[in-house]
């Protein structure tokens, strides 16, 4: 890929929008259209974009698969682990009424927070399936068949 | 008891030997009077007492003496003429019978018997 | 503290394992990860079991998500008979937890094991959540998280045998198939209703009344769960499966995965679609009643002729579900005990069975029925539990085969079905002939020489006859059972007006 | 002791263990301890059921503790402790585990309250028992195993079909007395008689007891006619029939035991002959009858076992239990020798010996009754039972003609288990309360009164006058090897030779026929195998297409019968 200079300079410029806008719909998500799931693909896209271009080994520099496995796994956690926090607040499971002084205030906190567990989880499932995919690397060597 | 006499007392059990004279056929006559004497002597008791029975036919005089002889000698012929319809070769059953194999089999001391040892 | 905990044990029977796969996920090493799995299945079975005890006496319990009230909200709503189905399957997952450890061990690779475990625990929360959600979507979910998990599972029989892959890929496919019909079913009912909480869905489809498209998602749903259980002519996909996965994995989902799916059918069957006595009774009685009937015997006949022992127990499977549907299509009391009973039963019976043979794969290296001659010598424990297991198969007085087939044959006399009652007792000998067959080999055949069994460890053997006996003490004191299962007819009776009309 | 059900619990649990209990003493402490820990959990409980749950809404009774349960509980235990100390030397585990089954199953049964357990522990026996019979492993005793198993099971089976009826009557299990009056309580009825034995379907006792190992034949004399006897007694009391049932059985055996050479074949008749006071006790039904039903099976037992016993020990130690090849054994095993004295004297109710006070109780209940030609009948059994047991095995084993075996006496626990029955023998003759204060109906009965000393002392020994003028004049019938027919002929022999004249009359359209029909199931078989063998269309799981297809059939036709 070292030739394809346009190809690299014109990724670079795309990613970080890339991120932002990911961003911007995770953010978004508690009362716009968004959230976690959309913005956890676009999320990942950025670093598959970079993949592509620049090589999944580079990518894996930045997120070896362990984290990405550990960062699913916490997406996780952030969304069960809000559901048990409201429950020890007194509250049903995912009642995020409890959450701040104010319900309406909890409701968003809730969403935002639950939100961010998905959009991680989503974001590091992605980028692994793609590495799972992308790496001549399986569990089952081809010659083993 | 009419079978070889054997005078010959050593390497018994101290018990057999106390009761080693017992088939000489001297012997064997004096048990059998004894024998006779005891029968008469319970025969005669009956009328000694006053005996409780059931039924009427208890109260004739050593008649359970009379009943049980008859009764007896009566099985014994009666048995006698049953083999004779009955009586088949031991092998009849065979193959596959136990009245011909080797009792051993069943758990004999296999030193006694010096046979082969079996289960 | 205390309080919190029992008012959210619905939501805790769910959220613990869904909680602990990702952490177990994370712990990495295999024997970690191994002993935390096993801590939160005990764990799950403790919750079911004090929800069982809470739903045995009194009123279905029901727990609102987030807050938010039932038509909307998703529902948690537990009655006797999902309660007893949780038990079932927390019980059997902590059951197989401390089975598996060696058994995954010789299986799969240590780097992998975490995963697996995380799969395993996945497939749980699945499962528990299928029973324990009262919202028809919701349903869907976690019939789809179970499933997907299911699949992983599967594949990872791979390490063993390479076409694990394969009968992973193809349970895929056709599970998919499966679960898009289940899913267009609930859209059509949305369709027409506008709800998808099960009890609101029952009021309104009452309301609404007879129309195609509800009888459209009414067949799409029968079909659709009719893949899950592997009724009979749907069932391709399960004997790889079963064969396959490893043997942790076949005995969980053999005992479990199928029986949630019947659960499933009768709480759509009753409680969703009690609208039209008349027309399901037409379905159940000639398309459920020769499905199920076929099944019995083509599967067991298929069995008898199977080398392999999992392959063989699988078929047998598909021919006990034979019997469970039987008795839900007879469409009595007696007949919906019988199905309830067998679920309980059939779990038992059949995780002893899978977990005897995969003793028998890890002692001798292969589950071939034609390996195992003189295994009897070799493995007499493990043996026996299978003895004891086919036993109960066969359905001999003492043990809880006998049990269910006594119920399914009461049933069928009561509606004077006899010809049925003379079936089932036919393809009971056919399970005669499979299961001797076995027992030909392992006690009366010699072993084929140069071979070393030896005779599988403890933490397996345990399980085993744990199950072993519980299918033993459960066919000698019924009573647990069959009023559970009675009570849990009588909810689902209860809830739905079909039988009403009788 | 915790009250644990069944005492038949601890014998099962112990048949478990034993196999792997090592060394072999420690073994046989374990066996010994067995009968005494069984006997504890039952010794000191207040009488009621226990150990009652319900299957399937019937209500079962492990245990139920009444006076008649408890002393067959008694004895029986007491039997298994004698029989296992008596096979001190035996090393072969099937036995071991047999016997401790075998017996437990006879105590399960014994206290069973309702018919299904005692269905099991019955089953129970049979299935235990006919290994002590295999144990000895020629072909012959696998052959009369078999034949055995047949009977027993056969009584089993009998036994379930009549209590499957039985319920659908009443609607009960429960084991109390019934009425022969339905199909049900017939059969019931049927399957306690195999077990006891009746005329015509006895001759698996005479078959099986002497083809046992010979501590094997020790256990098989104590339970399973004696479960019988205590089936009825519980059952039938009574019940009339059984008295002319009973008094046949008195009487035919012992003219089959006067000519049979086999000794261990003559104590199996001989205990057919003594089931048949204990049924005429039952089938007179007064409360001293069962009381002598009682009384006579707990003495029989003890006796039996000790001429059982002694036999054996002879055998032990010659190899052999055919009259016609012993004699003057008194030589050798002196002490033998007085242990089978005094079981023959106690069999032949001599005063003093414990049948002298058990059998003029079922005597003196027929002659109470009027039963006049019972009690005649009786009366000629006892003069066989003297001639058979009380005079054939203890004469032609350590008398009459020397064999010329000079063996050792027999081993010191053998000698003890015989000491002690031959003392519990004594012990009950001279002290006739004892066994009298736990029989099942206050007893006012004095044995020893001078008329019935005497007159039984008239009969037995000028019985024994007449066996001694018949030796002298040497009218009686020697002992000949031979196998003499009884009815086990008919299935035997007839049966078999019948069959094989029918088979070929039949044989050629029965050729005919087969090939026929054998086609026809080889091709259905091939079908079967063609459609569900591994290969077959129906084990075919692979195409994912065949799936799909099948999805679409059956939706197919469940929607068009949502239409129709």
């Amino acid at each position: 890929m070292k030739h394809h200079s346009i190809l690299r300079v014109v990724s670079k410029l795309l990613i970080p929008p890339i991120i932002l806008y990911a961003l911007y719909v995770q953010w978004h998500g508690d009362y716009g259209p968004g959230g976690g799931f959309q913005a956890g693909v676009v999320f990942a896209v950025a670093f598959i974009l970079y993949a592509l271009v620049y090589g999944v080994d580079e990518m894996m520099r930045i997120l070896p698969p362990r984290l990405l496995h550990a960062l699913a796994g916490i997406g996780v956690l952030i969304y069960a682990g809000t559901g048990v926090v409201t429950m020890l607040l007194g509250e049903n499971f995912l009642g995020y009424n409890v959450l701040a002084h104010d319900p309406k205030h909890g409701q968003e906190w809730g969403i935002i927070v639950v939100e961010l567990g998905v959009g991680i989880t989503v974001a590091s499932v992605m980028m692994s399936i793609f590495i799972a995919f992308a790496c001549h690397n399986p569990p089952i060597k081809d010659e083993e068949w | 008891m009419t079978n070889h006499p054997n005078g010959k007392t050593e390497g018994m059990p101290p018990l057999a030997r106390l009761l080693s004279g017992f088939d000489k056929p001297r012997n064997v006559t004096r048990l059998f009077y004894l024998l006779l004497a005891v029968c008469i002597a319970l025969g005669l008791a009956d009328f000694l007492y006053h005996k409780h029975g059931y039924f009427a036919v208890e109260e004739f005089p050593a008649i359970y003496g009379l009943f049980g002889f008859v009764a007896y000698a009566a099985v014994i012929f009666l048995a006698k003429g049953l083999r004779l319809i009955i009586r088949r070769p031991e092998d009849y059953y065979e193959p596959f019978a136990i009245d011909t194999e080797d009792e051993r089999a069943a758990g004999s001391d296999p030193e006694a018997t010096g046979g082969k040892p079996h289960a | 503290m205390l309080d919190i905990i029992v008012t959210n044990l619905p939501a805790l029977q769910v959220v613990v394992p869904l909680v602990a796969a990702p952490v177990c996920a994370m712990l990495g090493r295999g024997d970690r990860s191994w002993a935390f799995a096993t801590l939160v299945s005990f764990l799950t079975f403790a919750i079911s079991v004090s929800l069982f005890v809470a739903a045995y006496g009194g009123e279905p319990i029901s727990y609102e998500m987030g807050g938010w009230a039932p038509p909307i909200g998703i529902e948690y709503r537990i009655d006797v008979l999902n309660a007893f189905v949780l038990m079932i399957v927390s019980g059997i997952a902590a059951l197989v937890m401390p089975y598996a450890r060696r058994s995954v061990a010789s299986e799969i690779p240590a780097e992998r094991q975490a995963f697996f475990y995380t799969a395993f625990l996945l497939c749980l929360t699945g499962l528990l959540g299928v029973t324990i959600t009262g919202d028809a979507f919701n349903v869907f979910v976690f019939l789809e998280i179970s499933s997907l998990s299911t699949y992983a599972l599967v594949a990872s029989g791979a390490w063993r045998n390479k076409r694990a892959l394969t009968a992973a890929y193809n349970y895929l496919i056709m599970g998919t198939v499966g679960a898009t019909f289940f899913v267009i079913g609930i859209g059509m009912l949305y369709m027409i209703t506008g709800t998808l909480n099960m009890a609101d869905l029952a009021v309104r489809i009452a309301e609404h009344g007879d129309s195609r498209t509800l009888r459209m998602g009414f067949v799409f749903i029968f079909i659709g769960i009719g893949l899950k259980l592997a009724m009979f002519p749907l069932h391709l996909w399960l004997p790889n499966a079963y064969s396959f996965a490893p043997s942790a994995v076949t005995s969980f989902i053999a005992a479990t995965a199928t029986k949630v799916a019947v659960y499933v059918l009768l709480r759509f069957m009753f409680t969703v679609f009690g609208f039209d006595y008349a027309f399901q009774a037409s379905t159940l009685e000639n398309v459920l009643l020769p499905v199920a009937i076929v099944a019995m015997f083509a599967a067991s006949l298929v069995a008898i002729f199977q080398d392999d022992l999992k392959r063989m127990l699988a078929y047998s499977s598909i021919a006990q579900i034979g019997y469970m549907l039987l008795g839900l299509a007879f469409l009595t009391h007696t007949g919906l005990v019988a199905t309830i009973v067998h679920l309980f039963n059939h779990a038992v019976t059949k995780g002893a069975l899978f977990m005897v043979a995969g003793c028998f794969v890890l002692s001798a290296g292969t589950s071939s029925i034609s390996s195992l001659r003189g295994v009897g010598r070799d493995m007499p424990w493990t043996t026996a539990a299978f003895v004891a297991g086919g036993l109960s198969l066969i359905g001999l007085p003492l043990t809880v085969g006998f049990i269910s087939k006594w119920y399914l044959v009461q049933a069928s006399l009561e509606l004077g079905w006899w010809p049925v009652a003379l079936l089932i007792m036919g393809s009971s000998l056919l399970a005669v002939i499979y299961v001797w067959r076995v027992v030909e080999a392992a006690y009366l055949q010699p072993a084929p020489e140069g071979v070393i069994r030896r005779e599988a460890p403890l933490s397996m053997l345990v399980p085993a006859w744990i199950l072993v006996g519980l299918s033993i003490w459960f066919g000698i004191d019924a009573s647990l059972t069959t009023t559970a299962a009675s009570r849990a007819a009588d909810t689902l009776i209860g809830s739905s007006q079909i039988l009403w009309q009788e | 002791m915790p009250e644990i059900g069944t005492p038949a619990l601890v014998y099962m649990v112990a048949a478990l263990i034993v196999p792997f209990v090592r060394p072999a003493t420690l073994r046989q402490i374990l066996l010994l301890a067995v009968p005494v820990l069984g006997l504890l959990t039952f010794w000191q409980l207040p009488y009621g059921t226990y150990g009652t749950f319900n299957l399937m809404n019937m209500h079962v009774g492990l245990m139920r503790l009444d006076a008649l349960s408890y002393v067959f509980g008694l004895i029986f235990s007491l039997a298994a402790f004698l029989a296992l100390l008596y096979a001190w030397h035996v090393r072969d585990t099937v036995q071991q585990v047999a016997t401790l089954l075998y017996a437990g199953a006879g105590l399960g049964a014994v206290f069973a309250a309702d018919l299904v357990t005692l269905f099991v522990f019955w089953e129970g026996t049979a299935i235990a028992s006919v290994f002590l019979i295999w144990a000895r492993r020629t072909e012959g005793a696998y052959a009369t195993g078999m034949r055995y198993l047949i009977m027993q099971v056969g009584s089993g089976v009998i036994l379930l079909a009549g209590i499957v009826l039985f319920y659908r009557e009443t609607g009960s299990i429960a084991f109390s007395r019934m009425d022969l009056e339905s199909p049900a309580t017939w059969a019931i009825f049927l399957a306690f008689g195999i077990k006891c034995a009746f005329p015509l379907l006895h001759n698996w006792l005479q078959d099986a007891y002497p083809a046992a190992t010979i501590t094997g034949t020790v256990t098989l004399s104590a339970f399973t006619t004696k479960l019988a006897v205590y089936a009825l007694a519980r059952g039938f009391p009574g019940t009339e029939l059984l008295i002319y049932i009973g008094a046949t059985m008195t009487l035919f055996p012992v003219f089959f035991a006067a000519v049979e050479n086999n000794l261990r074949r003559v104590l199996a008749y001989s205990l057919n002959n003594q089931l048949g006071f204990m049924v005429v006790g039952v089938g007179i039904g007064t409360p001293l009858a069962l009381n002598g039903t009682v009384a006579h099976a707990f003495c029989h037992i003890l006796y039996k076992a000790l001429l059982f016993m002694s036999v054996g020990a002879v055998m032990y130690r010659t190899g052999t239990s055919k009259a016609s090849e012993l004699g003057g054994l008194y030589k050798s095993m002196p002490l033998t020798m007085i242990f089978c004295v005094v079981g023959a004297m106690s069999i032949s109710a001599f005063p003093l010996f414990s049948g002298f006070i058990s059998k003029s109780l079922i005597l003196s209940a027929s002659a109470d009754t009027g039963h006049f030609f019972v009690w005649l009948a009786l009366v000629v059994a006892s003069v066989g039972v003297l001639e058979h047991s009380g005079i054939k095995i203890p004469y032609f084993t350590f008398f009459a003609h020397d064999a010329g075996h000079r063996v050792k006496e027999a081993p010191f626990h053998m000698l003890l288990a015989m000491g002690i029955t031959a003392a519990l023998c004594i012990g009950l003759g001279v002290f006739p309360s004892l066994l009298y204060g736990i029989l099942p109906y206050a007893v006012d009965y004095t044995p020893y009164t001078v008329t019935h000393v005497v007159t039984q002392l008239q009969l037995l020994l000028f019985a024994g006058l007449a066996f001694a003028v018949l030796i002298r004049t040497g009218l009686y019938p020697a002992e000949i090897r031979s196998v003499n027919l009884d009815f086990d002929w008919t299935y035997r022999r007839l049966l078999p030779a019948a069959l094989s004249g029918v088979a070929y009359l039949v044989q050629g359209t029965w050729r005919f026929a087969s090939r026929i029909v054998m086609g026809r199931v080889d091709s259905l078989i091939a079908g079967v195998y063609r459609a569900h063998g591994p290969q077959g269309p129906l084990a075919r799981t692979w195409p994912t297409g065949s799936m799909v297809l099948w999805i679409a059939v059956l939706l197919g036709m469940t929607l068009v019968l949502a239409y129709i």
